[in-house]
């Protein structure tokens, strides 16, 4: 088992130790690089939200509510069953490994499915900007913009959570090559890192477009 | 074989939480907080984002030099936004257009 | 001598820096070059004998004298650009619109033109700026001001000549094809002389009366009566007045506030009107149009420090707490309270 | 430093594979960087070519060459390629990848793999750039100002701005591995304060390329969207703010020219103790500076914007800031000075370089004093004398200090000498004709001559020639360090281990390294630039 386990440690390291410290230390300031990403969307937002609060407050009012917050529970939901995929690669359980990766991949579509949903009940609404925007009140330009930001956003997102499904199922195809073991799992919890962090990203979008009108 | 720093309690625990924050910020929405509404909002989210930070990603139990890396984000994120909304909030403290 | 009231400080400033900077740099020089002669390697197996290598004083010392150095730039460089910034309140008003590739200037008393501006020495003169299409900046080297000219919203800048002559205006703001011919000439004249260009160009007729015939030709003139009531505000008195907004909030009826009420007028509605009534103009009206309209209105009777509609009087200081000003169409933020400037 | 030196082994990295695959699959950090190294050599002599072609166009007052449209595509393709094809890559992806490996006495960087895959995903950014440049160029300046880039321009936006967009994330990769790397893989007893300055430098240049990169490529997909679509973003007739791009795009971009004179700062900071055979002076504050450089060089980039309609009272805390940040490079320049006094001063190419750039650093640097100066900025900023304030610093200082460290290392990296007294001509030529190409840019900038102009009032000839006849000059200076460092690769005078008697751990192996740098991890015992030893060295010899 020692061999094996030696065998991973690749020729610029010098323990298994120091190699998983450092792909842990590299993913987190990957994630650090995602949240400026996403962080000039959010201050761009933040700006336009300041300035045309009832424009924003009216766009959002016709955010689905229902379908929303059931995304939302469905992605925390993959992220809980991710983390138990992180804890049973721990402990060298592959099959509960394999299952919950499962797990996670078909919450994600059921999150994606559900995004498409709204999608086209937008499109219907004529809420597609650039595609077809009707709006007849006031400021309709700025509302205009609110569902800019709500596409590109949750769009990125999205976009995120279809390369997060292809990393998974790259990680499940190893898991089933049984490439990885109790010593050796790097490559899950890096994986569990990322499927994690864009379910963060997707709480502060939630808080942003969902919430702001329902009390209007 | 290393024992697991994070028991499945706790991952149950922590799962259980984001429920019910989610629950009590949708419910939070309905209320007519005027601009406090999205501060609120911000708030729980900032809240369950520490607890998947935390928790479903081991932030707390990594090394201290990884949650250095993970502040840095954030902190980073905060001056962008400080300083392009000092901009923006103190456009017209004098009274001559566009200053 | 300098060409404007600031260049001179502008221009001391910059000399004041060339010499400490320059005396700073020519040190430094000195001391790179003695050592790089006197110490030069004689063998190829000198080695110097050790010497301090580290020293907390002199790092102290070199940290907190540029620092003195350098709040000093800081508050005059800060003081100065407060002088440019501020205009005067007897400023002559003239108003620019810039668009690819040219400047449009128009003064309250007529002349209109184009890539030229005649101002008399001697006074100050307040520019208002917008452009039609993308960001320009008014830039005359010889007054040593420069601002840019942004779509969408006014911005400001003034100066006042103090030598007759002939200057340079060029656009800074990279603009297109034809960005290196967007330039005029500002002509600074002689107060008599001026009067007498003024009355050359007077037969266009003032900016204002433009104003007017564009007032009834849009059909403003069909809501907005003078005799209070038409179904739309009365805009006698209105410019530079504080307008009382539904929802309680107030604004400073500047030309910010009325090229928005053009542009985007379901942003904002005075209070105790229905925000249906005004037609959007953004798809019909240029922005020359809308400064002969400004003008017209501001014709109509400037009533610094009155409410608008009709309310307990609030000082004008009040516009400082609108940040609307940034944006075109922009509502003030709900209910700010004033006093945190 | 180190405990012991190496043998020499058979064969180098050079050597150890052959085929050209070798060389296109290589994870080795050092041919790495000898592929970045070809690229943005490349990427440098395109963007010359166009900055050629513009300073002859401008020999005369109404443009010699070309007509207008043209002449803002080749400032615009030459500020891209300069900006993020050369300079943002250049030290840290050529010397940086070489050596913070072998500086800190590890085999390889962390993720040799990722290594790699930032290079290929830079040069599919540069192929995509250089395809918008030859299906037309695009002519938005290199800064895309909306609503010019959105709405206006009629030109290949998007293709470029998806090529800088693809760029960055090599930037970020290289970010991450270096910063991993520094972290994790430091040699046994090699502690921070026994760094060298390289890497602290690089250190500081890697949180800026991991923070900042990403700020330009959303705001760069966001110009896209708006340009694409056609939607509302900066767009002020649609309730957008254009001075809003302008805060993102300088969020990075004005920390990005600390990702160019950062590394330039970390080679001269590696030649001045070297070839004056003292060790740094104030070690600890260069090093703490370099970082102070990093952090505080992201809360000013709002002294772009001071006429661009930003508040006032904005300006006034970026001014303040602005001025904050000159002091940490205010200090690395008193302590390199301080270096060389009582030195043993050798007037070896890299040294000659290295005074060049204390020179032109410190001129650059000033200048920005003056623009940060907010009365003084009004006057000229947009132009040339922001022209000529940041080309002190990027070609000043930023390319004098590549060369020099080409120079220094080249023959770590190639095992051979180039020749010395052609050398030295080429630094002197390329010294005297930056001067005479940029100082007369800061005249005629004070005299109100606005960049980015095709043509230009008769009164600024005069100074418009000097410029274009350094520019002539300066292209001659550049041209010949390339011919004979490539001839000397082939022809030069072999080199040995450590030719400059330097002190570091990259001289403690054969030139060129074997391919895993060092055959026995090094153990580090005392601090950097410690001479101590060649005293030993000399009194056995």
């Amino acid at each position: 088992m020692a061999d094996h386990a030696a065998s991973l440690v690749r020729e610029q390291f010098r323990t298994a130790e120091q190699q998983r410290e450092t792909e842990t230390l590299g993913m987190w300031i990957f994630l650090a690089t995602e949240v400026m990403f996403f962080g000039g969307l959010f201050v761009a937002f933040t700006v336009y939200r300041m300035y045309y609060p009832q424009a924003f407050g009216a766009g959002s009012a016709d955010m689905n509510i229902l379908l929303g917050s059931i995304n939302t529970v469905v992605l925390i939901t993959s992220s809980f069953t991710m983390a138990l995929a992180v804890h049973s690669a721990e402990v060298g359980n592959r099959r509960l490994l394999a299952f919950l990766l499962v797990a996670t991949m078909l919450l994600g579509c059921v999150f994606l499915g559900v995004k498409l949903t709204e999608y086209y009940q937008h499109y219907l609404d004529h809420k597609m900007p650039s595609v077809w925007f009707e709006y007849a009140g006031p400021n309709a330009s700025k509302v205009q913009m609110f569902f800019v930001f709500y596409f590109f956003m949750t769009g990125l997102h999205a976009l995120h959570m279809v390369v997060g499904i292809g990393v998974l199922l790259v990680i499940l195809a190893r898991t089933l090559a049984r490439s990885f073991s109790a010593e050796y799992y790097t490559p899950v919890a890096m994986a569990g890192l990322y499927w994690s962090f864009v379910d963060i990203i997707w709480v502060f979008l939630f808080a942003l477009f969902y919430l702001q009108g329902l009390h209007i | 074989m290393a024992e697991p720093v994070i028991s499945t309690r706790s991952y149950v625990f922590t799962y259980l939480a984001l429920l019910a924050l989610t629950l009590i910020t949708t419910l939070l929405g309905y209320l007519p907080l005027g601009p406090f509404s999205m501060v609120v909002a911000i708030a729980i989210a900032a809240v369950q984002a520490c607890l998947i930070a935390g928790f479903f990603m081991q932030g707390l139990y990594e090394a201290a030099l990884v949650r250095v890396v993970a502040a840095a984000g954030v902190v980073w994120f905060l001056i962008m936004a400080t300083l392009i909304l000092t901009d923006y909030i103190t456009r017209g403290w004098l009274p001559f257009p566009g200053k | 001598m300098s060409a404007s009231s600031v260049a001179a400080e502008v221009d001391w400033l910059f000399w004041v820096l060339v010499v400490v900077c320059g005396t700073v740099a020519v040190a430094i020089a000195c001391v790179v070059i003695y050592s790089a002669i006197h110490y030069h390697r004689r063998s190829e197996n000198e080695l110097p004998p050790p010497s301090i290598s580290n020293s907390v004083r002199i790092e102290t010392a070199w940290t907190v004298i540029p620092f003195f150095l350098f709040m000093g730039m800081f508050a005059w460089g800060a003081k100065l650009y407060f002088d440019i910034e501020r205009p005067p309140d007897d400023a002559l008003e003239v108003y620019v619109v810039a668009k690819q590739w040219m400047w449009k200037t128009q003064q309250l008393d007529g002349a209109r033109e184009i890539n030229q501006l005649h101002v008399p020495v001697g006074r100050s003169v307040k520019l208002l700026m917008t452009s039609e299409d993308v960001i320009h900046s008014f830039y005359v080297p010889a007054f040593r001001i420069k601002q840019d000219v942004l779509p969408g919203r006014y911005t400001s800048i003034w100066f006042r000549a103090t030598q007759p002559g002939k200057y340079h205006l060029f656009c800074a703001e990279y603009c297109g094809t034809k960005h290196s011919g967007m330039i005029g000439w500002i002509y600074a004249l002689d107060p008599q002389q001026y009067q007498h260009w003024l009355q050359e160009g007077a037969a266009e007729g003032s900016l204002a009366s433009s104003g007017e015939k564009l007032f009834h030709q849009f059909g403003c003139a069909n809501c907005h009566h003078f005799d209070g009531h038409g179904r739309c505000p009365n805009l006698q008195g209105l410019y530079h007045s504080t307008v009382r907004l539904a929802g309680g909030s107030t604004v400073l009826a500047d030309e910010s506030y009325i090229r928005r009420k053009l542009f985007d007028p379901r942003a904002t509605t005075v209070e105790g009107y229905d925000k249906n009534t005004m037609p959007d103009f953004s798809h019909q009206i240029g922005e020359d149009d809308v400064i002969q309209l400004i003008a017209y209105i501001r014709s109509l009777g400037p009533q610094p420090g009155s409410t608008f509609p009709s309310s307990p009087a609030e000082p004008p200081e009040l516009y400082g707490n609108q940040p609307g000003i940034a944006y075109p169409g922009a509502p003030p933020l709900q209910n700010r309270t004033p006093g945190i400037r | 430093m180190a405990s012991q030196v190496l043998a020499q082994t058979a064969t180098n990295y050079l050597t150890d594979k052959q085929g050209i695959l070798s060389w296109l699959l290589t994870t080795d950090h050092k041919r790495i960087g000898l592929l970045y190294t070809a690229s943005i050599t490349g990427f440098f002599f395109v963007g010359g070519f166009f900055a050629v072609l513009m300073r002859l166009h401008l020999l005369t007052p109404r443009g010699a060459l070309f007509g207008p449209e043209t002449y803002n595509k080749l400032f615009t393709m030459h500020g891209i390629i300069m900006v993020w094809f050369f300079l943002i890559p250049s030290i840290p992806s050529t010397l940086g990848n070489f050596l913070i490996p072998m500086m800190i006495g590890a085999k390889d960087l962390a993720f040799p793999k990722l290594n790699l895959a930032s290079w290929y995903v830079f040069m599919l950014g540069g192929l995509v750039t250089l395809v918008a440049l030859v299906r037309g160029g695009v002519d938005t300046g290199w800064t895309f100002y909306t609503p010019f880039s959105t709405t206006y321009s009629t030109t290949y936006v998007v293709g470029a701005a998806l090529g800088i967009f693809i760029a960055g994330f090599s930037s970020i990769m290289t970010g991450i591995n270096f910063i991993a790397t520094i972290h994790r893989m430091r040699a046994p007893g090699l502690t921070w304060f026994r760094l060298p300055i390289f890497i602290w430098s690089h250190y500081a240049t890697s949180l800026i390329l991991v923070l900042a990169t990403p700020v330009l490529a959303i705001t760069l997909l966001m110009v896209g969207v708006e340009r694409i679509f056609q939607v509302g973003i900066f767009d002020p007739a649609l309730g957008g703010d254009p001075v809003l791009f302008q805060h993102m795009f300088w969020f990075y971009s004005h920390p990005a020219v600390y990702v160019m004179i950062l590394p330039a700062m970390a080679v001269v900071s590696e030649i001045i103790p070297v070839f004056s055979r003292r060790p740094m002076f104030g070690y600890t504050a260069v090093a703490y500076s370099s970082m102070a450089i990093a952090v505080v060089g992201f809360l000013v980039w709002g002294h772009h914007l001071f006429v661009a309609g930003e508040s006032v009272y904005s300006a006034l805390a970026f001014s303040f800031l602005s001025y904050l940040v000159a002091i940490p490079s205010a200090i690395k320049v008193f302590n390199w000075t301080a270096t060389m006094v009582k030195g043993s001063i050798s007037w070896d190419t890299p040294m000659l370089y290295a005074i060049g750039f204390l020179g032109l650093f410190t001129i650059g640097g000033m200048t920005g004093l003056f623009l940060a100066a907010l009365g003084v900025d009004v006057h000229v900023t947009d132009t040339y004398f922001v022209v000529a304030h940041f080309h002190y610093i990027m070609v000043g200082g930023a390319v004098m200090a590549y060369l020099g460290g080409v120079h220094y290392w080249w023959p770590k990296i190639t095992g051979k000498m180039y020749p010395e007294g052609l050398a030295r001509l080429s630094a002197l030529i390329v010294f005297l004709g930056f001067n005479l190409t940029f100082f007369p840019q800061f005249v005629l900038g004070y005299l109100g001559m606005p960049r980015r102009y095709a043509a230009y009032p008769d009164e600024f000839q005069f100074l418009h020639v000097l410029s274009t006849a350094g520019a002539s000059i300066l292209g001659v200076g550049y041209v010949l360090p390339l011919c004979y460092l490539i001839w000397a690769w082939k022809y030069g005078k072999d080199a040995g281990p450590n030719p400059w008697r330097a002190t570091g751990l990259e001289w403690q192996t054969s030139s060129p390294p074997p391919a895993h740098n060092f055959d026995v991890t090094p153990i580090v015992t005392g601090p950097a630039y410690d001479f101590e030893g060649m005293k030993e060295e000399l009194n056995l010899g």
